[in-house]
């Protein structure tokens, strides 16, 4: 690295990215719009042996439905995220089979009306399912990449993965407001599992001819996002967690992924700052799936805008799927207007100013800060401990910035944490290896160093 | 009084060690163990519980005090028992299988022993079986089940049923949560509650074991 | 009339209306922001008599989620509105003590959180319950107005109505592509309906100091749109309906309402051109009621923005109501961000830009348009009838141009429809009198004439 | 065989006076009315039903072919009872209790009796009692409910129990749509189907009479 993929923040703009991604089907990502992300899961049935050939049809079913509001609303290009339920990854052959089925309908509505649809496929980390986790070893990590594999197989385009490496450490130590904790799993245990996990899915990807599109630190970051909302973490340091999280998430890049990074990454902005990849976002429209302070100022630098996901419920007008997809359709064509008609930064200003004061999360998501952030990054080296140190510091700063000059107003609890996290900062070891050694004891049991290189 | 306002207060600010020598002081001077218990610890969780609903404290600080009056408890427990004290009651937790997720849940346990009870967390990914043996094992006044998943929230109903049919179902009361969770759905399988999130789960368990 | 309240299109925009109404609790509408309007109604549950508590809590309920996200979003304005179904205004006790339940809510929030919030009440057309409808006599008329009263006295802030005068003519019309039936509906029979029924509404609205709000020409506009989507009618129809429906929908500020007017209907601008009264809108954001080629155009001279409709149902986050609310919030904040950067036109135009050449239904939505018809029909004098011809041709005229000039592709099938419409209206008697000696026999049995002042 | 031809692309054109020409001048050609019914009547509304698909004809031109089918068809009523024609059967709609909502259903009768079917639309806010009466009295083939409101909808449930209860659930096929009502719905309460819009309803309609 030690370059930025973009001169300054102002030339980041949604729409597009220094790389594009072409995904197949003709579609390529980055290349001047901005291009709905439709997700979505299954409503509440049981993932039964016996219901799969009723789940299988309801897939296609929601894709019909899916594909069918794109050509209804004239919409010519279209992403559809099937994010794996625990089942569909422990069962490699029925995830492949659902791909298969899904792809199977892109193709057709390529085939009758033109459609340039492409499916990401994004594969559960089942390593999560015992504490400490086996990341490379055993049974799991088997399991997922041979589910990887199938999947491309079977006509996944792009693939992707919420990968957990350090989410052992990061759950209690969000909980406890243990920063240098959360700082352990994203600085250190997730930047290895990320460099293993990714380098065999890049691999997987050139094989079968996929995209490796990207991870998030969706675990960790958003984790931390959804506790502030519901009152149980300051909101400070949910924003110091989100760039926190930006060198770990940059980690895929490094090895190989190339985009469209995945959209619950808010810590995205960064990554393609530095490295020029595609990204999607995800904000207002993916409310049905959680509540943020984000709504807007997240698709400021997008190249898919997504729902993040939502699950397959008849509402007055249809389902679920359908009304979230005629959503992104409108927010995405208002930016492709705005790119057209020369006012796409104009529309990126207000997106982000509409948002960036009233939260601290949302200041940090600001396209000037996340690109200095990048900056950083990039600064400091190849190191992962040093960078995740570097952003935090930086976050830290920027907010606390934002709080002495009154543009972000912060309740005094709120301010009092700031404080805290902003010392726990300044005191860190310089050094990773000095870092381990102060904290290994503290968090022994709860991971397995060898499972991430570590002694 | 001196002593117990300074235990409280200095169970208020989670600091540990101070509770611990507040507690010993207290029973060094005379104060009954259920005394120093009631007004010295429970008194602060009060306090930390209000600070907590006003948004004046976070998870972190009620973890922290919640740790520091088990500190002070441990201390009086042996004294407790001997005054004929009873524990303020056991609570199962688990998350249903096919699930995996599981911070919700701790969070639930942590406020859950912040409140003063006893939680044994048998979980993720449980089966039926599993909640009916730890019910029949444990014998606890609620059994709280988590689901975050569309796909597994049904099997709270699986393991309802399994309760049932080994007739304890009346022996514990039920309680449900997670993201796609909701009040009506717990009606519909016959749960005794549900709660949106961890503060309200403390309340609702309350409620129940009063009742 | 006669006159115009704006003086271009050009100084129309979201936000601002000429004459802004205070609709209490300090909450003024179109007074330089826009400001959500969020609807809800029941999910699938009987309505019967011993659920009523039921129904009242999860009323309250919703309303309190409401509330709490706009709290939780520093969304210091909000309009709720309730919607009755059928039965709240057939028992207006219980109409009115929802109302009463709902309007606790606000006022909890408003004394709480400083929460400025409002309640429009939309009372039920009941009278559309046999065919033909007695429309002035008889119990329907009198429960309504019933309704309308203790509403008002229980706290509703606004009132409003979908009513359905002439809809017993033009629900066949519209599944015959009787364009004459259509037109005896919305410009005969529907405008002497509106100026009997709101001559009554703005009477109690007066004597319980609350806002007259306006009507909708739902049943027939939205019901052509809807066909529309499904195939069902030529999509030029249902763009000359829509501009069709804008004289009647305007007798009610010329009997004295004034606005907000109600969301769905298209129509306002027209009748904000000409009176300056705010306007409600929806457009993506009400994709779970029903799906539109409106989607941003819609929002492009409003001054609340709304959701239409959603039932109260879970998704991950929460429930439709609140996420809906979350949603428009976002829409407005983008939206009220331009406002104050001096972008508002900007933005407006990039709404309109997106949406316009994509459907002639979105086409007639453009400010530009808009303001012209409302120009044909003020020039045209105050005859209802000749208003509605006028404006019916100008309609015609302005699709026809802009698929002559390549703007807007149709289909041929469409072209066919959009000449023979042409046709049809140019071949209008001139006069009401002789039009509906024309058609009166021909809609003979379907409709009472003296239940509309008629013979 | 030419005036079959001009009857059945007059019948596409929705000509009706020309439509009882041609029905009339094939009669006198001694043409089977069995035959004209088949390859003029029937042949032109399959026509129609495929322009209706393909996005060529709207709902209007489809209303205004079955208007001309049926004025041939009245013509050659009274000769088919003699060659021992069976009708295609006869369907009853109604809209549930509490719902007040009309057009939808409309649209599916004048598509249904577009394909040649008779219907019965015994209104709007219809209670079970009288979707029982109409079963009885008409003895359809098939049962079309409506409900427009979510509201509403669950007295779809009401009426199917009506029909068990009276033992007559099994005479008749029964079909369910309108806004809130899906698939799953149907399934729930025991339908036979479910349409979610009027030409799939037509659809429903065969297959469900097939079967
Ligand atoms: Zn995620
Ligand atoms: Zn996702
Ligand atoms: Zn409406």
């Amino acid at each position: 690295m030690g370059e930025m993929a973009y001169s300054s923040a102002r030339e980041m703009i949604f729409g597009f990215a220094k790389k594009p991604v072409n995904v197949g089907n003709e579609l390529i990502i980055g290349n001047g719009r901005v291009i709905p992300e439709v997700n979505f899961t299954l409503p509440s049935v049981n993932l039964d042996e016996e219901n799969v050939p009723e789940i299988r049809e309801r897939f296609k079913d929601i894709a019909n439905r899916i594909m069918k509001r794109c050509v209804e609303l004239q919409q010519e290009e279209v992403v559809i995220e099937f994010e794996h339920l625990f089942d569909m990854t422990e069962r490699p052959d029925f995830g492949a089979q659902l791909t298969k089925d899904l792809k199977e309908v892109i193709e057709k509505y390529y085939q009758s009306h033109g459609i340039k649809a492409a499916l990401r496929v994004t594969i559960a980390d089942i390593r999560d399912r015992v504490r400490p986790p086996r990341m490379r070893s055993g049974r799991e990590i088997e399991t997922m990449l041979r589910s990887f594999e199938l999947c491309a197989d079977a006509g996944a385009d792009i693939l992707s993965i919420e990968s957990t490496g350090g989410k052992e450490i990061s759950d209690n130590a969000l909980m406890m407001g243990d920063v240098e904790g959360v700082l352990f799993a994203l600085g250190v245990l997730g930047p290895r599992d990320m460099e293993f996990l990714w380098n065999e899915i890049v691999s997987i990807a050139h094989r079968y001819d996929a995209v490796p599109g990207g991870d998030t630190a969706c675990g960790f970051a958003n984790t931390a996002m959804q506790l502030a909302h519901q009152g149980l973490l300051p909101k400070v340091l949910a924003a110091v967690v989100r760039l926190m999280s930006a060198p770990r998430s940059l980690v895929a890049v490094e090895v190989g992924a190339v985009g469209p990074l995945k959209d619950c990454g808010y810590e995205n902005p960064v990554i393609k700052a530095i490295t020029g990849v595609p990204i999607s976002m995800e904000g207002k429209t993916s409310a049905c799936a959680h509540s943020s302070p984000l709504g807007n100022i997240a698709a400021a630098v997008c190249d898919l805008w997504s729902n993040e996901s939502v699950q397959d419920v008849k509402l007055l007008s249809g389902n679920t799927p359908e009304v979230f997809t005629e959503m992104l359709i409108y927010d995405c064509r208002l930016m492709n207007t705005a790119i057209k008609a020369g006012k796409a930064e104009s529309l990126r200003d207000l997106m982000v100013d509409s948002d960036r004061f009233l939260d601290p999360q949302a200041l940090v998501l600001d396209p000037e800060i996340m690109y200095e952030a990048a900056h950083v990054v990039v600064r400091v080296g190849e190191d992962k401990y040093k960078q995740t140190v570097a952003v935090s510091r930086y976050a830290y700063e920027v907010v606390k910035e934002a709080e002495t000059t009154g543009k972000v107003k912060l309740r005094d609890v709120e301010k009092k944490w700031l404080e805290k996290v902003g010392k726990i900062l300044e005191h860190l070891p310089e050094e990773e290896e000095e870092f381990y050694a102060k904290v290994k004891a503290r968090y022994e049991g709860h991971f397995v160093p060898e499972e991430y290189g570590l002694k | 009084m001196e002593t117990l306002r300074k235990l409280r207060d200095s169970l208020i600010e989670g600091e540990v060690e101070e509770v611990k020598r507040y507690t010993r002081q207290a029973l060094d001077e005379g104060i009954p163990a259920k005394t120093i218990l009631d007004q010295g610890l429970v008194a602060g969780m009060d306090v930390v519980g209000v600070k907590f609903r006003e948004g004046e404290y976070f998870l972190p600080e009620v973890l922290l005090c919640a740790k520091a009056m088990h500190a002070g408890l441990d201390i009086l427990k042996p004294l407790l028992a001997g005054e004929g004290e009873k524990s303020v009651g056991t609570i199962v937790l688990g998350t249903v299988k096919g699930d995996l997720h599981d911070i919700g849940k701790r969070i639930v346990k942590a406020m859950l022993e912040g409140a003063g009870y006893e939680v044994i967390d048998i979980g993720v990914d449980v089966d039926a079986e599993k909640f009916v043996e730890s019910v029949k094992k444990y014998k606890p006044l609620v059994l709280g089940m988590s689901a975050l998943l569309t796909t597994t929230m049904r099997y709270m109903k699986t393991v309802i049923d399994a309760l049932q049919d080994e007739g304890i179902r009346d022996k514990v009361k039920i309680i449900v949560g997670g993201a796609p969770v909701n009040e009506e759905f717990a009606k519909l399988i016959g749960a005794d509650g549900y709660a949106p999130n961890a503060s309200e789960a403390v309340d609702l368990v309350r409620r129940l074991i009063a009742a």
